[in-house]
């Protein structure tokens, strides 16, 4: 299976994610943003990092990135798409997703072995995981805050759309306590922590960021 | 109007303001003798900038010598100093590249802005050398916690490391904060970055090949940095213009990123022959040190620069500290393979000139010549002083004011509460409100980081292949004694290197001092490299590049002589890599080394006390080696499975270190004939505590006799939450780690 | 040449950390009689030509796509006289 | 209550990197025209009181202080009209 990583520039995390997909079992196929082209992949992952500085607004720039017309397409026809961290961010602002991303409440970057939650997993990219798992993996950002307003916050919790929260303490102020949210359908997925430097024991604080990648190959497969 | 070449030979009485410039009569006198006439004011604003103490070393150079002629025989080192960084052989065809880089004043005047800054240019100076810069460190020091010009400037320096190091995807790993009265006002922000490349990909920044192109590319030219050379465009030629630039350097962490990938995926491509990043002195220092370690002469149209304000003088164009920009030597057949690939990154790229075989440097301005100069005048052959040296008057009287006086605790209860303070202590107290602002995660290769004693990094993944890198640095010991000093931060730095199983290699140093017109001060200076040397020298891990940072100081008063030294070492497999936090119960915890009554200089006789005096504990290199053998021993032979080095504070604070990093308990016992708050927070060397597995101990403990090296059991690990210090007291781990955790936070929370 | 500007603020009932903690900051200091603080963006853009209908009708439409998130952001433009 | 807007923005000569940005987003979204792009804060704080003298000298001094770096940057303070 065939998972794409897009790197914008000033994206830092994006050899990270494909290490996470080839150690899921996966083939790591990298996209380049100037390129229109999702070059027949099964599943892309948005990668975190600092895409175009973060300058403006986290997102905000990549967002009219070339390879984001095909990938919005696509993923609105189904396509597994998962957005970490600045990844999220972007998805945020394309519209693929609810909300928006703002500074954290104490405005600091935070990077820490963060506590969560998972709530839905039906989606995509959570199938492997058990509902109400709890799971640490790496949180680091400076504008993690997640918010929208409270009829689309209502409509997200009615809907069973909140896909991971914040366990123990809230780290960044988001509202009620959200780290990771889907569209309707399951298959768009954002979220701030970053599963994909949970992946190898020596390396990161779990290896509970490897379900991710292993839930989206799995549907892959049965599909 | 522009004072050129031509004009500076008709006009040799033209008077010309060096003194503003910050050079000495002498000095200018001798640019006259080079050049045979005056100086145009490009050549000024060129000479003054790269002969001041930043750029030439004049005062350092002499005793920085001793690095090269001490320095030990290695197989592993590739490049020595005198490039951008020296480079490391750690096998496997690979290389690794590290420098530690001071942004002192910068980061006073604007912390933010200053300690950014300071990480982006290490990080050029690394990739310059043409390796992949995988990890930086930031050593700090701050005036005391409680002053109001900490609360302004601590923030804004971290956030200021982090803005910058966070955005360019380097994981930060390691490094040091350090509160002391002296550095009120005189903060010292040193970065340090590491870089990774195979042995066939290292460049170094030489022009060679006559007609191959000069070409500059990154971040257009701004006015930033150049404050002194402003007053060249103010002051005699013309006065319309701002009289004030900014000195303030702004950074973009995004452009740096671009550059970092356009950089190694030009030199991937085998299209650039060197390149040269700009830092201080920006064109002026990048063309001439180029030219002067080429083999010929160079030539640069200096209008073909691209620029953010338009009104720049070519002196200030040349002075201009913008960031963000390098300068490639480019052969003619490559050039448009070059500039495919600055576009494809979006980078802006000018060709401004090229090699030439003259010897010359040679810049024009819109066809008319401002500067025409040997290169090497320029970069190389400034002015050397030999500035005297004297021990102060004042050492004799510190060193016999040692701590034995001081009132210590003896009861149980006493030793408690003095733990509980020192723990929270500004200095001994938890990093992580800073260290958490740091991403230590990104690139995902990195195996330890804060809190561990060293940071370690995988670099090869297929075999495991690592390196470990510490810094440390002890100001106070380094007062009582800057040659024991120096050899005191060396130790301790290779000694938390060898504590993660890792083996010294080679060292990098940022000496930070006060001014050296003081000869007391200079006397520091001269005492801790010949101390650096000598343990280098002992040791076998040769010195390979560093920073020195002078006129440290407010008034009179320097700041403490500040020797940072970074010592990297490799991990043939980073999986065998020692921790230092415990976490079985029932494994036994062993002290290393020989405890003394050693509290000169100690944290203790400064928490408690606001003592400094004495000596500082002795240093024994050859102990030194034999801890560092038994630990990368150990740690190979799986025996340990935790270590903790013992330094500031002693035995107490490293114990609860590692009992905290899991929340486990341990059960220690103080041994025959030591007395218990000697024991607990003696700050003799070469020690570390050990965790060792029951069914390892006897391997272990026959590994230590047949070195004959001291090795005592003193505790076991167990889960009772509790720290118990057998017969003394005993403090349960929710109360060591409130007093440990709180004093940042509530300090900057507040 | 004229200069538009944009000036972005969040929305009324998104939370402004930033600007919070500028107002805790006021309390700190010692300035009395502060309400609220919000901080926003300010955005200056220079064009090379005259501020035309068009043009100015240019900058909203870049406003509402790219300068601000509508979905937690207004914002307003104007045309800075004198410049 | 009456509502004091501070602008700053970085002195003309410090490098605007979100600026320069925004800059090259306009040109590769197709927006024609913008010769440059500088951002900035905007704090709109509100007072409990009326904008009298005092308040607006009190908001001066604040903004020199704690909104605006003055090493890098300017700023500017009014009285937002009819709020
Ligand atoms: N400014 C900093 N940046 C990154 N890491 C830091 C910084 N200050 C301290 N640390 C980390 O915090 C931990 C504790 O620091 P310290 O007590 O100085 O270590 P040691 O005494 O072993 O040298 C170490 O892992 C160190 O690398
Ligand atoms: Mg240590």
């Amino acid at each position: 299976m065939r998972i794409g990583v897009v790197t914008f520039p000033g994206s830092l995390d994006d050899r990270d994610a494909a290490r996470a997909v080839r150690v899921a079992g996966g083939e790591a196929v990298s996209l380049w943003h100037g390129d229109a082209d999702l070059h027949g992949v099964d599943a892309v992952v948005l990668p975190g990092g600092f895409s175009y500085g973060d300058y403006l607004r986290c997102g905000a720039i990549a967002r009219f990135a070339p390879v984001m017309e095909p990938l919005v397409d696509a993923a609105r026809g189904g396509l597994p798409v998962l957005g970490i961290c600045n990844g999220f961010q972007v998805l945020c602002e394309s519209h693929l997703l609810p909300g928006a991303l703002i500074r954290n409440d104490h405005r600091k970057f935070v990077c820490r072995d963060q506590p969560l939650r998972v709530e839905n997993t039906a989606t995509a990219w959570t199938s492997g995981y058990a509902a109400g798992q709890q799971i640490v993996i790496p949180l680091k950002n400076g504008e993690g805050g997640y918010v929208a307003d409270d009829r689309t916050l209502d409509e997200l919790e009615a809907e069973g759309r909140v896909v991971v929260r914040y366990a123990g303490d809230n780290p960044n102020g988001s509202y009620r306590d959200i780290a990771g949210v889907t569209n309707a359908r399951g298959n768009v997925v954002g979220l701030m922590p970053h599963p994909e430097h949970a992946v190898e024991s020596l390396t990161g604080p779990t290896t509970d960021g490897l379900g991710f990648f292993t839930s989206v190959l799995e549907g892959l497969v049965r599909s | 109007m522009i004072d050129t070449v031509e004009l500076a030979a008709k006009t040799p009485d033209q008077s010309q303001p060096w003194d503003e410039l910050g050079l000495k009569a002498d000095e200018y006198q001798r640019i006259r003798d080079i050049l045979g006439r005056r100086p145009t004011n490009a050549e000024l604003a060129m000479y003054s900038v790269m002969w001041s103490e930043h750029c030439s070393y004049k005062s350092s150079k002499v005793h920085l010598r001793q690095f090269g002629d001490k320095a030990p025989q290695s197989d592993a080192l590739l490049v020595g100093m005198g490039q951008n960084a020296g480079v490391v052989d750690i096998g496997h065809g690979y290389a690794v590249t590290f420098k530690i880089e001071s942004h002192n004043h910068p980061s006073y005047v604007e912390p933010y802005q200053g300690a950014a800054t300071g990480v982006g240019g290490i990080v050029r100076d690394i990739l310059a050398m043409g390796a992949r810069p995988v990890a930086v460190m930031d050593s700090l020091r701050f005036g005391p916690l409680d002053a109001d010009d900490t609360h302004r400037v601590l923030p804004g320096v971290v956030a200021g490391v982090g803005g910058y190091g966070n955005c360019l995807g380097l994981p930060n790993i390691g490094g040091e904060v350090v509160f002391d009265p002296s550095y009120a006002a005189n903060p010292l922000v040193n970065a340090l970055c590491v870089g990774v490349m195979k042995h066939d990909d290292i460049h170094l920044a030489n022009a060679t090949g006559v007609g191959n192109k000069v070409v500059l590319f990154g971040a257009r030219t701004g006015g930033d940095g150049i404050g002194g050379a402003s007053i060249l465009a103010s002051e005699s030629f013309d006065d319309t213009k701002p009289s004030k630039r900014p000195a303030v350097q702004v950074g973009d962490p995004f452009m740096e990123k671009v550059l970092i990938e356009c950089c190694l995926e030009l030199f991937g491509a085998q299209v650039v022959e060197a390149i040269q990043d700009l830092g201080a002195a920006g064109i002026s220092c990048a063309t001439s040190e180029l030219a002067s370690n080429g083999d010929g002469g160079m030539y640069v149209q200096l209008e073909k620069v691209l620029l953010r304000d338009p009104s720049l003088t070519p002196g200030e164009i040349m002075m201009s500290e913008s960031q963000e920009r390098m300068m490639g030597i480019v052969t003619p057949e490559n050039l448009d393979a070059f500039l495919a690939i600055t576009a494809r990154w979006d980078v802006e790229t000018a060709v401004i000139g090229e090699v030439t075989g003259t010897g010359r440097l040679i810049i024009d301005w819109h066809g008319e010549t401002i500067v025409d100069v040997d290169p090497r005048t320029v970069a190389h052959d400034g002015p050397v002083y030999e500035r005297p040296f004297a021990r102060p008057p004042w050492q004799d009287e510190l060193q016999a004011a040692g701590p034995e006086g001081l009132a210590r605790p003896s009861s149980g209860d006493e030793l408690r509460g003095t733990l509980l303070r020192l723990l929270a202590s500004p200095n001994l107290a938890s990093k992580a409100w800073i260290t958490d602002q740091y991403d230590r995660y990104v690139l995902g290769n990195t195996v330890l980081a804060q809190p561990e004693d060293a940071g370690v990094l995988r670099i090869d993944e297929s075999t495991g292949l690592g390196v470990a890198i510490a810094t440390d640095g002890n100001g106070r010991y380094a007062k009582l004694d800057p040659y024991t000093g120096a050899q005191l931060a060396l130790a301790e730095a290779y000694r938390n290197v060898a504590t993660t199983g890792a083996r010294p290699l080679a060292v990098t140093d940022g000496l930070n001092f006060g001014s050296p017109e003081d000869p007391a001060v200079m006397w520091q200076f001269a005492e801790a490299i010949r101390g650096l040397a000598d343990g280098c020298q002992a040791l076998g891990t040769p010195v390979t590049g560093g920073n020195v940072s002078l006129y440290n100081q407010t008034g009179d008063t320097a700041i403490l002589p500040t020797a940072i030294v970074g010592v990297l070492g490799v991990l043939d497999d980073v999986a065998r890599r020692t921790p230092q936090g415990f976490r079985e119960s029932g494994q036994v915890v062993y002290l290393l080394g020989e405890t003394r009554d050693e509290f000169g200089g100690s944290e203790w006789a400064w928490a408690e006390h606001g003592h400094l005096g004495g000596r500082p504990p002795s240093v024994d290199l050859a102990a030194e080696r034999e801890l560092a053998e038994i630990l990368v021993n150990a740690s190979r032979d799986g025996l340990i499975d935790a270590a903790h080095d013992l330094s500031d504070g002693g035995l107490a604070i490293a114990l609860v270190e590692s009992v905290l990093r899991y929340g486990v308990g341990a059960r220690v016992w103080v041994p025959d004939g030591l007395d218990p708050f000697v024991f607990l927070f003696s700050e003799s060397q070469a020690r570390a505590i050990v965790v060792v597995p029951r069914s390892e101990e006897v391997r272990f403990t026959d590994m230590c006799s047949a070195r004959r090296f001291p090795h005592q059991r003193i505790g076991m690990v167990d889960d009772g939450g509790v720290l118990d210090v057998q017969g003394q007291f005993v403090v349960p781990v929710d109360e060591l780690r409130a007093a440990h955790e709180s004093t940042l936070s509530s300090t900057f929370e507040a | 040449m004229a200069r538009v500007v944009v000036d972005v603020m969040l929305k009324p009932e998104i939370l402004d950390p930033q600007g919070k903690a500028v107002q805790g900051a006021f309390g700190r200091l010692g300035f009395e009689g502060v309400a609220s603080v919000r901080q926003g963006k300010r955005f200056e853009i220079e064009l090379d030509g005259e501020a035309t209908p068009e043009a100015v009708a240019e900058i909203e439409r870049a406003a509402a796509t790219l300068l601000a998130n509508p979905v937690i952001e207004d914002f307003t433009v104007h045309v800075e006289a004198g410049v």
